[in-house]
């Protein structure tokens, strides 16, 4: 292959105690599209935040057109012709949408005023381009998730780089919007563009890469073309070892419907007018697992918020061991045995400010009071068990939470809700950003507290969880409920068509 | 909030009365009416004027320079009769007067003078400097002429701080044996006078007197003499006359304030305005001082509020 | 089981236009709703007093407005940025100060030299923007919290005043011809075609700003760093620069403030401008700009002013007691707050009703 | 086509035992340093004047400290949760006021009341609280950002403390044995056990605070609601119920200072605590408490409380003129804020060093 544009030579990123990469080489080729692959957690954002300048590597280096660069800035970083698309969405809600795709780079008029015909056409012409057909002068902030994407997208398409990364660029667009963005992608590297790809739909990624990396714990631990590799190899080399011993089989002992939910719908709280859940009825029962897979904006994280008492059903019922739930705020809903794990651990999981000890033993305070105060003795005591139980690697209950690695942390969020003695344990992705290891531990416990007679509902991306780790595997679409299949009774690609809004191959089940 | 309504009922009373016709309108504008002195200048002012058959509009200018320049902005686009101004700064207050003046609108001036002349009608101040004078005498006398007191100074940015300061110096430089051991400024503020007079104390308890530049002060000194347990052997005085501080001198907590005859001033204000209203002179000089009163135990039951009952 | 495949929930683009639409209504009626508070206010002033609706008396209350106008379309700027600037009101006075003490002359080695007025504007208006570059210093670099910075601040230059001025106060600024100093008194009773020079400046800095925010790169950079920090540094917005500079011009709007102020009086003291810094956040927050950033225009924070100000007027001239005034006050800035939280609420409200019928077509 | 695999990362348990062991001790180093600027300030005046370190001058300049302090504590409360009080100053004037009244009796039909001072402190403390609860209701309710509702209530409860007193001040609060309402005085003047009624105000309050943050679930339920309101929320903390108590004992702390303020003077003044409040947060933030939220101590409070309350009077024994007083007051602020700023900028970079040393271990 000829020689690469951009080139990342044995870098080196440490976050605080976390080692995000251990030495990796990583070569960006010309009018080729390099799919990088790895677990979440991997590493994959902060190698791409490296080449793109945002984060400098601990040690290491970054070479353009073979000469060592130091790019100081994501600015200075694009002025050399590298684009790149967030994970993270990063976009002004205040701004509209032709603001946000010119921010810092405004077309300007002889006056040095900001030229908002010239921009207003250019984000035309790139919208079309995108075949996404919202208002150029309408507020980002208004958008749907996927549009917003979009918006993310339009902008790297904007700056005519050289070289554009993108960080999970689908993670919240529709089939047809992959299609579109796929054409873009095939037209920039046949016109000598290089393009980094970042995806969890690993057979979709495998579909436009020509070249395939991966990524495990940090370090680079295989790459190879396209054409010689299929899906399952690109997750043995993710995953590190064989799929079984990572999901453990177990036979369910299935006890009462603890919980049930009759054609409930939510609002989405970014996007009011839009139903984020619509009509869904389920029921899960003591002892068992149930997962819900669906893509990112399905509607899974409005389901298990609504069902925690966060979010206000519009409509629908939820019972708890045949008692209506209805009504009662999160509080009274975990004194009643329900209790969520949520998606964002940063933002809705942890309170950075106190020691693990305190995060543990915050949900379930309550059960730790005597006359006026906290009994000590009672907390430290729970806290140590709950350390043990989840096997939470730290120095101890008073340590710092920023001072554990994302599993741990994952796993005290986990042990916060288990304290309060739940029925029902409800987990928004709990396997996301978590590694390996932290991984199979957090699904073994599940398994272990399903065993004495919770009942467990959680979502995930990743189809070889879907796929393994359920009894019972719900799969959402826009809100509604696709599909619903026992353990291995269907295949990832049929899983992928049904995720998508279509029916499983065989009319499964 | 009785004050609430007085506008009110007084613009109707006087509208509304026939007496209207000889009506128009007085502005009134003073300091913060949280200060009494300058509360019962305005009433004496006000009732005067309505008596007179005049509108009163009362404002106070918190001693702001800016805030007094709107008010009397607001009065000339009123198109009143007359301004009744405690003004706010003998410098920052010479701006404002002119353009009144050369709005057409007489100005009286009262309590605190400005550093020209010939531009207000009248200048009726209750001659601090006297009164000043006054109180450090009867403050010396006393103290038997000797022995170390303690200066409470005004807000440092208003006249009347210096001139009364510069008045009590003027009596007591003459005597040897009185020595500052210090001196202060407590903002006119009783709370800080307090604290402050609380802190000097800790410096040294061999304190025979304190002279304050107003009342408020003085009592902010007695209250922290009092909880110092030397209440009896300090010579407190002040200065305004302010009921409360007659009420300390006839409890003996104070030794004695001057008393500037405020409702005299405003009311005699009133009495030129209508003049000049009326016959476009005042028939008086425009410096005019009202010499303050000593107020001691002996003729404490003589004064009411802010003058002779 | 079956497989269920509902009708996807109708296509985004034509509803987000409609939403977008619906939104910039829900705006202008809510400006609207702003002036509507200013027009009641007028209205009941103009019923109760006939000297209210005069047009000098129109003119002498804008001038009264003017020097809030102008102090809080600095501060919109800082609040667009998600900081606070306590220390304008002690800007005021020191600017005012500075001026006293060039007109008054300065002694350079033996001689004394007397800068022109323009001169003397000049510097006073550095130091404003002297003591908001060190706010923007603080907060940018130091990263003290702008509450913090700006507080500290309000002492030291309250401090410096004081000390520059020893207490007094600067008397007549008229300057003299023979020193051809003079002039200085004209930017507060100049009146340029009929109307006080104060309301020119107004005028004019609002103009400028309306400029700034709505077509110069700076306004997208400045409402992008309010709205989302992180995203707009990771587009390469000088964030830094952005923060520094907007302390910078609300100390040049303070410091302007502080000279029409002494130039309206001929004569400067060195605790003008106390508490000033309130009313200009009152202002702010009045005319809609949220304290956490990235919301605000330039004409809700005239309207803001203005709302103070005759508020204020108003109620001097029908003598309502000042202690009334100080209450009055207080409840309009809450309720007009309220009213801007409300008509937020009633936004998503709509937006839900909007989700709830869409329910409807649905089941 | 290449597959190379390498081990994986090294358990991080130990390495991160040991950076919060740093961290620990770290943060002890930070409270001592707090103390330390105390202690150089103790040591200064002490150097400079021979009555400053006398143990009657200390209780005297306790005795001014406690009134700062009692406010302040309240206003921990309150930026604990990431809130702000800018209402505490009228507050204590308010109660100040509803005391005289009350104490001067209460006009019932025909007849006089004259409720007996227990009473009355209960009142003029319910007041307090009332007016906290109007904050936290339009925080939480109406959700009018902190900054607002406050500075709106500054206004209002000061007018109400005009209008009750007509703006005149309460002379004599001794009440009369006759009335059987006399014993106002001792809250101020009262000495037991040899120290000042309001210092063991103030060390009581600090004993209750001390143990409602360390040990009550409340205190947890604060520190979560301030560091993290989503998950706060999430774990089924009541945090609205929690925002409103802060402001309510923000408010009733004010009213209790009032109270000690008039009885020390035995007479109340409506215009009694204009700019506390900036002393009071001056207070919380030199103690080391975030006004984003969190974070913060008593202790540190008191020590903030300490430095304020003593410079002041240290200046004034030595005889510095008032205008440097508020200067060097501002300077001395924004220092101790970059003193704890520096501190955490230290901690990060301690932390990442480690982490850098611990990469070696690898490759
Ligand atoms: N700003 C940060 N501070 C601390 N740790 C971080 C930070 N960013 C990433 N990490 C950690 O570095 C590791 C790699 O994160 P990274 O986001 O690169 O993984 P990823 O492969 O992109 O995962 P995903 O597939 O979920 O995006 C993770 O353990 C993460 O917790
Ligand atoms: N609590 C919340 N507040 C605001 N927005 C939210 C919240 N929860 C989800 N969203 C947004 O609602 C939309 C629907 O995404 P959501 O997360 O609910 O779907 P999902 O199936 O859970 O996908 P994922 O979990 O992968 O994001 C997204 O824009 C998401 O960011
Ligand atoms: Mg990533
Ligand atoms: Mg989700």
């Amino acid at each position: 292959m000829s020689a690469p544009v951009l080139r990342a030579c044995e870098v080196t990123k440490v976050y605080g105690g976390t080692h995000a990469l251990k030495g990796v080489d990583f070569p960006v080729t010309a009018g080729r599209v390099t799919a990088l692959f790895g677990e979440n957690g991997a590493g994959k954002s902060t190698l791409m935040k490296i080449l793109a300048g945002i984060e400098q590597p601990t040690t290491g280096h970054v070479e353009l057109d073979g000469r060592p660069v130091r790019l100081r800035s994501s600015r200075h970083a694009a002025d050399r012709g590298i684009a790149i698309i967030h994970q993270e969405l990063s976009l002004c809600p205040n701004l509209s949408v032709t603001d946000n795709l010119f921010l810092a780079r405004e077309v300007r008029t002889g006056f040095g005023a900001v030229d908002r015909r010239a921009q207003r056409a250019a984000t035309r012409a790139v919208l079309d381009r995108l075949e996404e057909r919202a208002d150029p002068d309408g507020l980002v902030g208004d958008l749907r998730l996927g549009q917003q994407q979009l918006v993310e997208i339009a902008r790297a398409l904007l700056q005519e780089a050289r070289v554009l990364i993108t960080d999970e660029p689908t993670s919240a667009l529709t089939a047809p919007e992959v299609e579109v963005l796929f054409r873009v992608i095939r037209e920039l590297t046949a016109a000598g563009v290089a393009v980094v790809y970042i995806s969890h739909h690993l057979d979709e990624a495998l579909d436009i890469a020509d070249d395939v990396v991966v990524l495990r714990d940090g370090t680079l631990v295989a790459t190879a073309r396209a054409g010689e590799v299929d899906i399952r190899w690109i997750v043995e080399q993710m995953v590190g070892r064989d799929q079984d011993t990572l999901f453990p089989d177990r036979e369910p002992v299935l006890g009462e419907e603890a919980l049930t939910v009759r054609d409930l719908s939510v609002a989405d709280p970014a996007v009011p007018d839009r139903l984020a859940v619509d009509g869904l009825s389920l029921a899960v029962r003591a002892g068992e697992i149930v997962g819900v897979y669906g893509l990112m904006g399905a509607g899974r994280t409005e389901l298990l918020e609504a069902l925690a008492g966060r979010l206000r059903p519009v409509s629908g019922q939820v019972l708890l061991d045949g008692r209506p739930l209805d009504g009662p705020g999160i509080r009274e809903r975990i004194e009643r045995g329900v209790v969520l794990v949520p998606e964002d651990r940063q933002r809705d999981g942890l309170v950075q400010t106190m020691s693990v000890g305190q995060n543990l033993s915050l949900a379930a305070l309550g059960t730790y009071v005597r006359g006026l105060f906290v009994s000590q003795p009672r907390e430290r005591a729970a806290v140590a068990r709950a350390i043990t139980d989840v096997t939470v690697k730290t120095s101890g209950h008073a340590a710092a939470i920023g001072s554990l690695s994302g599993g741990n942390q994952q796993k005290v969020v986990i042990g916060k809700a288990l304290l309060t003695g739940p029925r029902v344990l409800l987990l928004d992705e709990p396997s996301r950003g978590v590694d390996v290891g932290a991984k199979a531990d957090i699904f073994e416990l599940m398994a272990g507290q399903a065993r004495h007679g919770l009942a467990v509902l959680f979502t995930t991306s990743d189809a070889e969880e879907a796929l393994h780790i359920p009894d019972r595997l719900l799969v959402l679409a826009r809100g509604a409920l696709v599909g619903e299949f026992r353990r291995g009774e269907l295949t990832r690609e049929e899983l992928m068509r049904v995720s998508d809004g279509g029916t499983p191959k065989d009319g499964a089940a | 909030g009785g004050s609430a309504q007085q506008p009110a009922t007084s613009a109707s009373a006087s509208t509304g009365g026939g007496t209207g016709a000889a009506g128009g309108l007085i502005a009134i504008i003073t300091p913060s009416h949280d200060n009494p002195f300058f509360k019962a200048e305005a009433d004496a002012a006000k009732a005067k004027a309505e008596s007179l058959g005049y509108q009163t509009s009362v404002a106070s200018h918190d001693d702001d320079p800016n805030k007094q320049s709107e008010l009397i902005d607001a009065a000339i686009s009123r198109q009143a009769k007359a301004i009744v101004l405690d003004n706010a700064g003998a410098d920052a207050s010479i701006g404002p007067v002119r353009k009144a003046t050369e709005g057409g609108i007489p100005v009286f001036l009262i309590d605190r003078e400005i550093n020209a002349t010939g531009i207000a009608k009248a200048q009726i101040v209750s001659n601090n400097s006297q009164g000043a004078q006054l109180a450090a005498q009867s403050f010396v006398e006393a103290m038997k002429s000797k022995g170390n007191y303690v200066e409470l100074v005004g807000k440092e940015s208003d006249t009347n701080a210096s001139v009364r300061s510069k008045g009590f110096a003027d009596v007591i430089s003459q005597y040897p044996d009185m020595k500052q051991v210090a001196k202060e400024s407590a903002n006119w503020d009783q709370q800080e006078a307090f604290t402050k007079m609380e802190t000097i104390l800790q410096k040294s308890r061999d304190i025979q007197g304190v002279i304050a530049g107003n009342d408020t002060m003085a009592l902010g000194a007695v209250a922290a003499l009092k909880a110092a347990g030397i209440l009896d052997k300090v010579t407190v005085v002040g200065f305004d006359g302010s009921p409360d501080a007659i009420a300390a001198v006839k409890a003996g907590e104070m030794h004695a304030t001057a008393l500037q005859p405020a409702a005299l001033g405003a009311t005699s204000a009133v009495e030129q305005a209508d003049q000049f209203i009326k016959t476009g002179k005042t028939g008086k000089e425009e410096k005019q001082s009202i010499d303050c009163e000593l107020v001691t135990k002996d003729n404490a039951d003589e004064f009411g509020v802010f003058a002779r009952k | 089981m079956t497989a269920t495949t509902k009708t996807p929930a109708a296509v985004p683009a034509e509803r987000s236009a409609a939403r977008a639409r619906r939104l910039s209504l829900l705006n202008v009626a809510f400006e609207l709703r702003a002036f509507i508070a200013l027009a009641v206010l007028i209205v009941i002033f103009g019923l109760l007093s006939d000297s209210f609706l005069t047009v000098p008396n129109l003119i002498t209350m804008t001038k009264h407005v003017a020097i809030n106008a102008v102090i809080a379309l600095g501060m919109l700027l800082v609040i667009l940025k998600g900081g606070i600037d306590l220390s304008v009101g002690s800007i005021v006075g020191l600017s005012g100060v500075v001026a006293g003490e060039l007109l008054g002359g300065l002694h350079v080695g033996g001689v004394i030299a007397y800068p022109p007025v323009w001169v003397v504007i000049v510097l006073c208006v550095t130091v404003g923007m002297a003591v908001g570059a060190v706010n923007g210093l603080l907060v940018t670099r130091f990263n003290v919290a702008p509450f913090i910075a700006t507080l500290g601040m309000l002492y030291v230059a309250r401090g410096a005043a004081m000390l520059i001025s020893d207490g007094a106060t600067y008397p007549n600024l008229a300057g003299h011809s023979a020193l051809g100093n003079t002039g200085f008194g004209l930017l507060g009773s100049g009146r340029p075609l009929g109307l006080p020079t104060s309301i020119w400046i107004m005028i004019a800095l609002a103009v400028l700003a309306t400029l700034l925010l709505a077509k110069s790169p700076f306004g997208r950079w400045l409402y992008a760093t309010g709205g989302n920090e992180r995203a707009a540094d990771l587009s390469g917005v000088p964030i830094r620069r952005v923060k520094t500079i907007v302390y910078v011009i609300s100390g040049a709007c303070a410091a302007i403030a502080g000279l029409i102020i002494a130039s309206e009086l001929t004569s400067a003291a060195p605790q003008a401008g106390e508490t000033y810094e309130l009313n200009a956040i009152a202002a702010v927050v009045i005319g809609g700009a949220a304290l956490s950033g990235g919301r605000g225009t330039v004409r809700g924070t005239l309207v803001g002013a203005f709302v103070i100000g005759f508020l204020a007027d108003g109620l001097v001239i029908l003598g309502v007691s000042t202690f009334w005034q100080i209450l009055i006050k207080g409840a309009v800035i809450i309720l007009a707050v309220m009213l801007d939280q409300g008509q937020q609420r009633f936004k998503r409200r709509g937006a839900a009703a909007a989700a709830v019928a869409a329910t409807k077509h649905h089941d």
